[in-house]
């Protein structure tokens, strides 16, 4: 995607519209009256709104910076951070899942296994990629590329970005449920490191099964969640109107799951969000990979599996009387 | 009004009822709510089949595990009826009943999760959505456990996850078969995040009993869905389900609201799944207890061929559990 | 099958049909007449004739014998040597596919993983079990079990009776190739006991893909080869008619194999074919799998995984010049 | 005559020449024969594309490795071509080229088989259907082996599947990566059930190459069929695919008089594949060589992470070949 491209801005960003507009306008005038002091008082009042505006988006917020479609998609990273890129096709028994991209990156001289969801574009490359909703030759895929990597002691990084796993009728007649069980299962058996990155949307156990890492990350305006807000409010609720009560009470943006230590990092995006500055967020994607490898370099592969297995076993809150 | 018009309103009634309790399971797919067979005095004598409408006597259906004489249809067991169908009588001994529900995300919707969990405790008659403990099956000792459904749709939260992982652990601790029979909407909505993660940490056990070459015989009751199949109930090295139930990834009505066309009568039923290669086995529930039987004892005679240990420890029952 | 069936006669059996009948008639005369010379005598000469025909059958009739429609199936094998069978279904993908059938059965005390693929016998058993021709998913099922045998340490018997790995257009589309491929090469990974039997056709890869065991043994009309001799005339003599040359020079019969040092022994059926008597030839099967079992459990794991990979590492005949 | 009608007939009349010898191909699928590039004096100057018909300077053809620069037509290239294609110049070094044929079986269909080898030696200046070797691409060391398809058809026979085990054992004894290139009618029929061996043996010694966690990257290219697909052809780690090759299992032929009707034009084709989940890539000729180079790279630097040594020892490349 062309950076250049004009930035479509969300609902809460309507306040920042007007006065930006407003201030073009005072601008023009300015320049033929000289009258400079209201702009000088109107910029502030545009930092402060934006500051307030961003500095406390809401659960709903989020999701809508989650979902942008300007966003950088995995795809954008991983072509972002390496200098290498050979993605790998198909589960070898019958499909090769565009949602689901997977292959071999270079960081640092160390070769990476990159696996990722991957929305479309547009229409024609959603239709290709299913919106980014993985099918069960897609998680076959990934397991796939999971075992080649611990074959070849390559560290695994996985990029989430999806709505969730298709529920469609030939996703359940090709056994979603194991396809993703699987996975979950199999990933908790791997020697080497693993590094999941919540970029976007992560959608309930369509994204877990790219999830069970050493190291879960999320993007400052990514969300995790069990169920969609508005597949919460409908069932919850009963109207999906609800979704915002729903986003909230959930508990779904990086903070509140940094607070539940179901993750370990919040890698920050530019104010506004990652699609304001696709590069940045590819930088401090870049970096935050780096130091978690670095970490986990330290780490036996049987020390690897053990951390892992004992990271998950620990999640959990309940009470024992 | 005569006795079949009677029952009739007196079930709408109580279908109603627990409609707005079951509301709220697990990721709330469309399961139809089958009222239990027979919770108040009225019904004491009569019951009528969710299958054929015939009135059946109660203490007879009770005899035949809740089986219609006429037309074979298997109602719902409840978690202790289901453990007393396996079990050898007097032989299963609970653990883990006091690990129980706690309300980690101050989860409030229509109505505050704490409440839902008193309700769900008087409606179900139990502490949380499974039960497990150490049994034995024909006198040969197993880890088992069984998933209520009455208890908020048979959900999966911390305490579902936790009793599990326990559960296995004592399995391979003991070296005895795990049994786990599922009946569950999915993840449990209430506790977000955390509910998913129990997808993650069920899994993650089950690669250490698979890498310890112990038997895993999953049984999939009606209903099983959501994160539940997709998590441990797949991922048994036997999967049995009980005739017509219905099993699968994602809720019909999501699938049709996504797919925006009908979906055939027998999808996601046990028959639909064993025709796709998703299951081994359809087995009445008559047959159940010695088909396991000896599957676990098909399982344990012959590993002494490898290791001279037999794979199974035949320990005193109850020592130390 | 009922044995009590008639049984269909081959072309090269008419002489022996003929003198039959013709020893019919004359005892029913004889029975008016006393004349039992002549009969005695053609008595004599039949079991002389049928003694010519039954010891220097062709490569061709080999063929039809192993292709008769009352030949006993591997399902008719597996029922009959063990009191127990549990047949378990599926690749867990998608498919349970009916051209081959997998399960558990016991001899002599150990559980044994019995694989077969199984044709019909009736139009309709033939499209369900598409005339015993597999599709990738059933060797992706096979694989499944081959690996649940090795888990669990059970020995291996395959039963081999196909035309070869089906050609059709969704079979190429779910990559037939590899899943034969994949069943070669983990079969040689597998540390328990495995004993091939062609009971019937060995139909080139599709049989293969079973085949690969520490004993290969052979029914004594059974055939194993490349290709079909049909298909061989067909590409080679530029025309079918020439069936019977190609099979004479492709070396095709139990009797050649062994001479190749191809397999390992041969098992006798009845004089006429195993469909004469399938009670003998199950009799016969199961001695032969007890003795080779008896052997193979001398055996290490790791010596049982070394035997079967220099055992076909040794096939193959060139020159070293 | 126009020089456009002049190599119109020269070509039919050699098409049919090779038609009939080359209708002997492994399995007898239906492959269309492609006439040499240039293998007579008259054709030295100028060749006809396969791909667009268009006449191309010969020398420019080769240059750009028998790729048309009209139309991107892959020709097919010999054995040597390809390892000159893929290795550094100078550095193969041939293996085990006193391995050759002999006729185990006595076969003779409407000619000797002896006479068959000693006319593809003839007709393919080969001495059999692959040569094997040490080489390095890129300076790094490999084993590496190529079929050559104008020896009878590329057929997998007793030679074939020595000289691939004895390249992949060296290719453990020296932990340096191993690559294919295959191109093939399949099993070759007339050593009949030794060529069917093959499959098992090569696939055998794929399964040790893989415990020892060393890389194959197996080409396939126009065309690779049957008994090769099925075995190691389709076992690499990583699977490329030059474009529009036809791979597959059964023949278009075979197919379509099984289940007789037309199929789609570009089944079987490279892209095909890709779409179906079974290859990882599909690359252009000119591309190959810094593809496999950089794949090789990729996988050698990662594994001292884990034991301190490499997995690809960079031992003096001819040392004890
Ligand atoms: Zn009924
Ligand atoms: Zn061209």
């Amino acid at each position: 995607m062309k950076t250049k491209q004009e930035i479509i801005h969300l609902d809460f960003e309507k306040p920042l519209i007007a006065l930006s507009k407003q201030i073009s306008e005072l601008e023009e005038k300015a320049l033929k009256n000289g009258n400079s002091k209201i702009i000088i008082d109107l910029k502030n009042q545009y930092e402060k709104v934006k500051e307030q505006i961003y500095k406390n988006l809401s659960p709903i917020e989020r999701i809508k910076i989650a979902r942008h479609p300007q966003r950088p998609y995995p795809l954008d990273y991983i072509q972002s951070i390496s200098p290498a890129w050979y993605e790998l096709h198909g589960d070898r028994t019958g499909k090769d899942d565009a949602a689901i991209v997977g292959g071999l990156i270079e960081i640092d001289g160390q070769t990476i296994m990159a696996i990722g969801t991957q929305k479309g574009r547009n229409i024609k490359e959603n239709q290709r990629r299913n919106f980014g909703m993985p099918s069960p030759e897609g998680y076959r895929k990934a397991l796939r590329l999971f075992y080649h990597a611990e074959k070849f002691n390559f560290p695994i990084v996985t990029f989430i970005d999806t709505p969730g796993a298709y529920p469609g009728l030939e996703a359940e007649e090709h056994n979603q449920s194991h396809a993703i069980a699987m996975n979950l299962r199999e990933l908790a058996g791997l020697t080497v490191p693993i590094i999941a990155i919540v970029t976007g949307e992560g959608g309930s156990g369509g994204a877990l099964a790219l999830g069970v890492a050493n190291r879960v990350l999320m993007l400052e305006n990514s969300i995790y969640s069990v169920i969609s807000a508005e597949g919460c409010a409908a069932i919850l609720w009963r109207t999906k109107d609800k979704a915002s009560e729903a986003a909230s009470a959930l508990k779904i943006t990086a903070q509140d799951l940094y607070k539940l230590g179901v993750i370990d990092e919040i890698i920050p995006e530019v104010e506004g969000g990652a699609h304001y500055n696709h590069n940045q967020t590819c930088e401090n994607i870049l970096n935050a990979i780096k130091s978690h490898l670095r970490e986990l370099k330290e780490l036996s592969p049987e020390e690897l599996k053990t951390d892992r297995q004992e990271k998950f076993r620990r999640l959990g809150i309940f009470n024992r009387v | 009004m005569g006795l079949k018009d009677f029952f009739k309103t007196r079930q709408l009634k109580k279908a109603a009822k627990l409609q707005s309790q079951l509301s709220t399971n697990g990721n709330g797919h469309d399961l139809k709510v089958e009222p239990s067979i027979c919770d108040d005095q009225l019904c004491v004598l009569w019951t009528k089949c969710q299958g054929c409408n015939e009135l059946l006597y109660t203490s007879e259906l009770k005899k035949n595990h809740s089986v219609c004489k006429h037309c074979g249809h298997h109602h719902r067991l409840t978690a202790q009826e289901r453990i007393d169908l396996l079990t050898d009588y007097g032989s299963f001994l609970e653990i883990d009943d006091n690990i129980l529900p706690s309300d980690p995300l101050n989860f409030k919707d229509l109505k505050p999760y704490k409440d839902r969990l008193k309700e769900a405790e008087k409606t179900s008659n139990s502490k949380e959505a499974i039960i497990t403990g150490i049994g034995s099956i024909n006198n040969q000792p197993v880890a088992i456990g069984a998933m209520e459904f009455q208890y908020i749709g048979g959900s999966m939260g911390s305490v579902v996850g936790e009793k599990i992982v326990s559960l296995a652990e004592r399995a391979i601790e003991k070296r005895i078969p795990l049994i786990l029979v599922s009946s569950s909407g999915g993840a449990r909505m209430h506790e977000g995040i955390l509910s998913l993660m129990q997808m993650a940490k069920t899994a993650g056990i089950l690669k250490k009993l698979h890498e310890e070459k112990l038997l895993y015989v999953s049984l999939l009751t009606e209903p099983t869905f959501g994160g539940v199949t997709a998590s441990f109930a797949m991922l048994g090295d036997i999967l049995i389900a009980e005739p017509r139930a219905r099993i699968g990834f994602a809720g019909r009505r999501v699938i049709e609201e996504t797919i925006r066309q009908k979906i055939p009568k027998d999808f996601q039923t046990a028959e639909y799944l064993l025709e796709n290669g998703q299951i081994d086995l359809v087995i009445p529930r008559q047959n159940l207890k010695p088909l396991v039987s000896d599957l676990i004892r098909l399982h344990s005679q012959n590993t002494k061929l490898k290791t001279g240990i037999s794979p199974f420890s035949k320990i005193p029952l109850f020592a130390g559990v």
